[in-house]
C-alpha cells in the first residue's frame, strides 16, 4: 500500500497533492501567525477571502506577502455570498486576480448557522462551471445533492462536519460515508472540525482530505494545532488504508492463553 | 479639464482630467498586479488596465485576496 | 511550547521516553510482522509476555530475536494470570529473565471480558512494589481504584478505554478525564483502542501515552496501521498541548464579513 | 403547564392532535398486525400509501377495512415517488380518494439511501400548496431547505432522524435543534427513529412529534413497541417541557452531607 | 409478552413491585414538591438518608409526614459514608428506625466525584449480609466488582451510569450490558440519568429499572419530569421486551415499491 | 358494437360496448367509494363515474390506499 | 441528685436526675416511634427505650429518615 | 546411578545422573541466557544455574518472553 512517502497523493482537477489538509487564511492573530501555521500544516492548499482593497491604506501588509501564492495554491472562496450571482461574479475577481480557476464555492443560507444554501450552490456551480472554473463545492451532508454537484461537474465535493467556526466535529457519520461510497471526484470534510480526532475521524470514513480554518486558529497555540492536524490527517488516511479491525462486544485476549505456568 | 463622479469600493469619489484604471490605481498607491477590477460589474483584464479609460459614473470593484475560511 | 523534536518527553519510574505509543508483541502472523509493525510504530516500550519454553521444540525462533530488547524496553505482562500470586511469580521470573524491574501488572476477572479484577490488582501490586518492582498497572476507569493504585506506589496507572481486543474505542471520557486530573503519575490508556482516531481521543483528554496490540496486529495491514497510530498519538498529544478551539452551538465566520462586494 | 390530561396538543393545518406520535401502516405481517399495532400506538394520524388496485383481485382485504378511516387521519404519502410531477399526481387521487387535502410530501433522491430530493420537494411543495393541499414535507435535516419549505406555506416541516428504515436513531441532534428554533410549524422527526428513547431524544430535542413505520412493524412484537413509542413520545415531551436538570462534568449529593453520625 | 397491566413485575429480595422506577428524596424544594413528585414518579421504592434528629427543633415537619412509609417502602441509603463500618452503622440505625432490612448500600470514594469505593462497598455488603441484611448495592460499571458482590449475596446491582448528580446519563453502555448479561439478581442503574431518554436507554439495555433522584428534584418542573421518567421507564422495559429492529446502514423503504402507478 | 382498446393500471384491455367508468369499475367488482380514477391525466371526480364514458384509448389508474411508511 | 454529662448528636449535655432514654426523648420533645437510637455505638432497640437509664458519660445518636438520593 | 522424577513446564520426566540445572537446559538445548528458571516456586538466580544440583522431585518452571498485549 503506497503511503505518503511512496507517493500517496489525491487529484483535484488534475493536479496532484500531497497533503489532504487544506487550511483557511482567516481568524488569525496577525499575518506573521497565519503564515507560521500555514507551513506547520504542511498544507499545499490554503483558502483566500476576495474583499474590496482598503484604498485609505492601500499599502497595509498583505495576505500575498506572507503567504505566497506560488508556494501555495491559493484557493479562493465566496465566504459571505449569499446568491449564485455574487458568488460568480467574486470568483470572476478572484480568477483575475490571481490568474487560476480552481475556487471554492460556498454560497451561505444565513448568518446564525453559516450552512450552506444547496439551491443557490446548485446554480452557482452550474454557472461557474460553464464559465470553466474548477469548482470544489462547500455543501450539505445531504448525498443527494452532493450527487447532484458531482453530475454538474464540481471537481471536489466538501460536506460540512458541522457548522463553520462551531468545532463540533463530525455530527453525521453515516451521511459522509454515503458521500464517500457513491463519489468518484474527491470528497473533504470542510467545517466543523474541532480537534485532530475529528480530522483523524474524517479520514477514517474515507474523505480523500480535510479543509478547516477556526479549529488551528482558535487553538491556543495555532502552530502547534496546525502540526497535530497534520498529523492527524496523516494518521486517519493510513488507518484507513490499513483497514481497521473489526469492532467486537466481548474481549479478545492479546496474548496467547497457552503455556501458562 | 471636466470632473468626473465615480463609485470605487462603493464611495463616490471626485476625480478630474482623464485618466486610465492604471493611472487611478497608482494615485491610490495600489499595486495593479495583486488585485483584480471590476467595471461596471464587468471584469476588467489586467492586461488592458493600461488602455481602459475612465468615464462619469464608472462603478469601479478593486480586490485583492485576505485571510479567509 | 515543546514539541516532540524539541524534546517533549514522558517520564515513567525516573526513566524518560519520547515515544508515548506503547505496543504489544501478541497476535501478529509471525514474528516478521511483529517486528516491522513494532519498528514502523515508533513504539520504545514494548509488553511482552511469559510462557513457559516449548521444550520439544527449544530452538524455534523466539521474539528477542527480532524484537531486540536492547532496542526496545520490554514491559513484560501478566496477562492470562487471574490472582496475585500468579501475577507476582509470573513477574519474578520475568524479572530474572530480562533483568528489568519495570513490569506491567494485568489480573484479570474473567475470560469473557478480560476486565481486570481491581481487588486482585490492588493486592499484586502491594507486593510487587515491595518487591521492589516499578508496577505500571492495567485497571479500570474507576477512578477510586485508580488513585488507590497510585497511592500504593505504582509508576503509572493504565485504565481501559474498552475491554482488550473489543476495538471499542474509549467508552468512558468522563471518567478517562477524572483520572488524568487526579493523578501525578503518568495515565496511559490500554486496552480498547481500535484505530487512529481513538488513540488521538485518548491524548486529547490528556492522558501521556496509549498502549495498544490488537489495533495494530489485527488491522489488514499493521504495518501501516502501526505508523497510523504512532502519528494519532503524536496529534492527539500535539492537540492536547495546543488548547482546542471551543466548541459553539452555532456557526461562527472564518471569513470576515466586511469589505464584501 | 399543561400535561396530557390537561390538553397538551399540536396543531397542523388548523387540526388539533392529542397524540404526538404518527405512525405509518407499512411493514406489518398482516392487516389484523397494522390495525392492533396503530391502536396500541395511540396515534391519531397513519400515513399510507396510494397504489393501483389489484384488479385480478380486487375483493381482497383493504387497509380501509382494518384502520378505519373515520376514526384515523389518514396521510396520504408520496412514497416511491422520485419526481415533483409524480408526487402530486399521487396526491392528487389520494384527494379524490379519501376527500382530505392534508398529505405528506415525499420525494426521494435515489433507492439506496431513500434521502428526500429535496430540490423536487421543494418544486413539489410549491405546486401542492398552489393546488390547495396542507403539505406536511419529508425533508433532510438542512435549517435553509426546512426554512425554505416553511416559507412556501408547508404546513409542518419532518426532518429524517437518518435514513428510513435504518433504525439508527437521530444522527444530527445539532440540525435538528436549528431546525426547531427556526420553526413557526410543527417540526416533526420522520424516519429513521429505531427504539424507544430515539423518539424520547426526538422530543426532547423540542421536536412536535414523531413519525415512525419501521421502528414498530419491524420489531419482534410490533403491538408492545407500539405502546413503547407512544409512552417514549409522551416521556420525551413532558421531559421537554419539565426543563430536565443542567449536564454537570463532577458529581453533586443527592443527599445532606449535614447531619451524619 | 406480560406487560404492565398484565403483571410485569420485578422481584427484590422475594417482593414483588410493579414500577421499575426508583427515586430519591433529596433535593427538592420542600416536602410537598417531594410528596407530590414522588406520587407522580409512580415509584414504590423511595431511597431515604438517615441522619441526626435536630434537637433544636425537633418538630419541625419531617419526610414521613410527607412520604408514608406505609404506602412507599423505604429504602435507607448510606449516602455520606466513607468507610464500610460507617455504613454498617447507619443502617442498623436505620433497621431500628424503620423495622426493614431492605437496604440501599453506597459506600463513596471521594467528595468530587462520589463514585463508589468498591473495596469498602464489598466489605460493607459481607457485613451487611451476614448481619441479616437485603442488600441493593450501588457500585462503579465494572462486571467483575458486580459480579463479585452478587457472589456475597447482594440481592440487587446498581451500576452507575455516570456520576451521582452529574445528569450525563448511560456512559459505558458496554459495561452495563455485560453486568445485565451476567447477573441472575435485578440490575438496576443508579446515578447519573439526567432525562427522560437516559432512563429509557437503561431500560432497552435490559436493566430490571432506574434509580434516580437529581433528575427530577433539579428539573424546572419536577412533578412533570417525574411523570416523564415514569413513562420513559415503561416504555424503555416495553421497547426491551418488544425486540428492537435491526439496525442497518443504508435505508429500506417503509412502503411497497409495487403497484406504483 | 365496436370493441375499445384501454390500458388500466398499466395493463391493456379490449372492452365491448359503452360503458360508463362506473359499469367498468363494477364489472372489476371493485368498490368505487374506496378508490381514485385518472382518465388520461386527469383526475375524475367521483361523483361523474356514473356520467363519464370509456373511450378507446383511454389510460385509466384506479388506486386505493394501502399500507405506507 | 447528680448530674450526668452526656453527648447527644455529637452535643455534650449535662442531665439532672435518673432518667430513662424515654424520658430523655420525651423532654427533647422528640417522637420516639420515628426515630433510632445508637447507645456507644450500640442500637438501643426501641422496645427497651423505657427501661434503659442513661449513664454519666453515654454518647447517644438519635436518627430519624430525611430526604436523600 | 539413581535416576530422578521431576516435572519440568508441567511434563513429568525421568532423568539419571546428578546434573545441575545448567546440564539440564543445555540437554534440553535451551539458550539459558534467555529463560528464566523457578524451582519448586523459587527464582533460581541466573549466576547459580551452573551450581544447583536437581533432585528428585524438583518442580521446574523454564520460560521466556513471547509476543503479549
Amino acid at each position: 500500500m503506497k503511503s505518503i512517502e511512496e507517493g500517496d497523493f489525491f487529484e483535484i482537477a488534475g493536479r496532484r497533492f500531497r497533503s489532504r489538509l487544506l487550511v483557511g487564511t482567516g481568524k488569525y492573530k496577525d499575518f506573521d501567525e497565519t503564515a507560521r501555521a500555514i507551513e506547520a500544516s504542511g498544507a499545499e492548499i490554503v483558502t483566500v477571502a476576495v474583499r474590496r482593497v482598503n484604498l485609505s491604506d492601500p499599502v497595509q501588509p498583505m495576505l500575498t506577502d506572507f503567504v505566497d501564492p506560488k508556494k501555495y495554491t491559493y484557493l479562493p472562496n465566496t465566504a459571505g455570498c449569499y446568491t449564485a450571482d455574487d458568488a460568480v461574479r467574486t470568483l470572476r475577481l478572484a480568477r483575475e486576480a490571481g490568474g487560476w480557476k480552481l475556487v471554492k464555492l460556498e454560497v451561505l443560507g444565513d448568518q446564525k448557522t453559516l450552512y450552506p444554501d444547496v439551491v443557490e450552490t446548485l446554480k452557482a456551480s452550474e454557472a461557474l462551471i460553464k464559465d470553466g472554473f474548477d469548482v470544489m463545492v462547500y455543501t450539505s451532508d445531504d448525498p443527494i445533492i452532493a450527487n447532484a454537484l458531482e453530475e454538474i461537474g464540481c471537481c471536489a465535493i466538501m460536506p460540512l462536519a458541522a457548522p463553520i467556526g462551531s468545532g463540533l466535529g463530525i455530527q453525521n457519520p453515516v451521511n459522509i460515508r454515503l458521500i464517500v461510497e457513491q463519489s468518484n471526484v474527491p470528497v473533504l470534510v470542510d467545517a466543523g472540525v474541532g480537534t485532530a480526532s475529528d480530522a483523524s475521524i474524517a479520514m477514517e470514513l474515507g474523505c480523500d482530505g480535510v479543509l478547516m480554518n477556526t479549529a488551528i486558529a482558535a487553538a491556543k497555540d495555532p502552530v502547534a494545532m496546525a502540526r497535530a492536524m497534520r498529523l492527524a490527517v496523516e494518521a486517519g488516511r493510513l488507518a484507513y488504508m490499513a483497514g481497521r479491525m473489526p469492532r467486537k462486544l466481548y474481549a479478545d485476549p492479546s496474548s496467547p492463553v497457552g503455556g501458562l505456568i | 479639464m471636466q470632473s468626473m463622479q465615480v463609485t470605487v469600493n462603493g464611495e463616490s469619489r471626485v476625480l478630474t482630467g482623464a485618466l486610465t484604471l492604471e493611472d487611478l490605481l497608482r494615485d491610490f498607491g495600489v499595486d495593479q498586479r495583486k488585485v483584480a477590477v471590476e467595471r461596471n460589474l464587468e471584469i476588467v483584464p489586467k492586461s488592458t488596465f493600461g488602455t481602459v479609460m475612465i468615464e462619469d459614473g464608472d462603478r469601479l470593484e478593486v480586490v485583492h485576496f485576505i485571510g479567509g475560511g
